[in-house]
């Protein structure tokens, strides 16, 4: 196994762009002038094979990408996003509590949720009810995204204690 | 990663008992102890040893899951079925074998657990090999599941530790109340705020209240209130 | 641009999972087979030039994976899965017997499965079907977590049975 073959999968399989520091603390003994070499050389190695993608040095960091050629096919591919945690607590709120207005929201979450009710609005899993203040509910996109008819069949929540029921002494529970 | 059964100490060890799963993990492991399998078992000593092992926990405080005493007092039961002599042998034409059944659960659990060891054993994504990192364009969402949803909200009620559920069973339907508003109306000039909600519930007249404003900014009704506090009133317009 | 390269940024830009149904409506004109053969002689290049990474099949479609060996840096990066032992046994009794509610898993096991539930609910491997009782079944994250194409690709269960009822002949079972 090859140090740079780990630079590599590091790249490979992160998040979004790898800071550099963090590449060079997961392979000590290595400095940013040899990551640097390593990307050129695995660059190189793809371009020779005629592969689809190579890394990109972005201000922050390193990270994949598709060659553009490929971009016509690659926008016909259905690539979902996933939702974030606090976004999914949002719409959980608006579903069974809307339409209710942001300041609801905040004070059932217990934190501001500005930025998830813009996503969610982006991904026009909510909307808004014009008036003072502004109400949100859930559209009909959401009920399509959750493969439900209509907001009735949301579950009973007091159903759902058989698994959310708090343990005694173990309120977080198992972290399995 | 997984504890082996090999390298659980005996039972007999006073000071630390070893933990199980639960009770058949417990009897999985009293009959591999004894050597026995489930086709030569021989249930009573390892009755014996089960009930001891409960009894060692419950002199030790080890707070023990209900479910190990409710295997005990089956066991019990199993026992005395196997030691009183069988007076009505060939009942119903079956030979009659009282240990069955548990036999029949524990191979059921065996292979369970069997199948999970095999499942751990496969090679893991995130454990033993990583996806893929995010791709950078944003498209549509994902499909989602009542589950994920549901892990929110326990997610919003562990961290704030107040109850979501009693706001989520006020939830207050603005557009029903807009229409019980107009029904009123269609027969009298005006109605009092308090008189249009049906409860004492606060989540419910502040339901009526939004309906008023909503039903005011479309100049259906009028809204009304003589001084600071006093009664709101609704007037047709 | 060969088709297959064009397979390979379809896959490597898809998060997830990419189902065949969905390369196969990128890529008009190929077939299944198609998709296989192109699939296995990516993984043959990378294996020959020492990629870090291959594709395989899980969820009935293709994702891009780390090399194993490479496990040991990554897991600095990751937040790593780590199940307990009950997790495992609740998982096997959904993916052989689910959907199923969760007095099934409970009898099976003979212990309360509540804590195990939650915690591989929270890692989205199984799912709730609504309804009275709630059914739970394993989710297409769990056939990407564990590699697999679909549940029945799963080792027969009676044959784990029929090993403990043989046993027999061999007492000691594997000890010694």
């Amino acid at each position: 196994m090859h140090t740079r073959e780990i630079v590599e999968a590091l790249i490979f399989s992160a998040q979004g762009s790898l800071p550099e520091k963090d590449i060079l603390k997961a392979v000590p003994g290595a400095g940013p002038d040899d990551i640097e070499r390593y990307v050129t050389e695995l660059n190189r190695m793809y371009e020779e094979s005629g592969r689809s993608f190579r890394i990109e040095r972005a201000s922050s960091g390193y990270q994949y990408v598709t060659r553009e050629e490929y971009a016509p096919y690659l926008k016909a591919l259905h690539t979902p996003v996933r939702l974030s945690m606090a976004s999914l607590e949002v719409l959980a709120v608006i579903a069974y509590k809307g339409p209710c207005p942001k300041q609801a929201i905040d004070s059932i979450r217990g934190v501001d949720s500005t930025s998830s009710l813009k996503s969610l609005l982006k991904h026009q899993l909510i909307d808004i009810k014009n008036g003072k203040p502004l109400l949100y509910y859930t559209t009909s996109r959401f009920l399509e995204v959750f493969g439900l008819d209509s907001l009735s069949e949301l579950p009973d929540l007091r159903q759902f204690e058989e698994v959310f029921r708090e343990e005694a002494g173990n309120p977080a529970g198992e972290e399995g | 990663m997984l504890p082996a059964e090999a390298e659980r100490p005996a039972p007999e060890f006073i000071l630390r008992l070893p933990e199980f799963e639960g009770p058949l993990d417990l009897l999985l492991y009293l009959i591999e102890k004894n050597r026995f399998t489930l086709e030569n078992l021989e249930v009573c000593p390892v009755i014996d040893q089960y009930l001891h092992y409960v009894e060692q926990a419950r002199s030790l405080d080890v707070s023990l899951a209900g479910e190990f005493l409710e295997m005990a007092s089956y066991l019990i039961w199993l026992k005395s079925c196997l030691l009183l002599p069988s007076a009505e042998s060939g009942e119903g034409g079956e030979d009659f074998n009282p240990a069955r059944e548990l036999k029949e659960m524990l191979i059921a659990y065996r292979a369970i657990r069997q199948a999970s060891l095999d499942l751990s054993a496969r090679p893991l994504l995130m454990r033993d090999k990583f996806p893929r990192g995010s791709s950078q364009q944003e498209r549509d969402v994902a499909s989602l599941s009542i589950g994920a949803l549901l892990q929110a909200v326990n997610a919003i009620r562990a961290r704030t530790r107040k109850y979501v559920m009693d706001v989520i069973a006020n939830r207050f339907d603005i557009q029903g109340m807009i229409e019980r508003i107009e029904a009123i109306l269609l027969n009298r000039r005006r109605v009092a705020l308090n008189d249009v909600v049906k409860t004492e519930e606060r989540m419910e007249l502040v339901g009526a209240f939004v309906a008023a404003l909503e039903l005011s900014k479309r100049c259906i009704v009028r809204l009304v209130q003589r001084g600071l506090f006093s009664t709101i009133y609704l007037m047709r317009r």
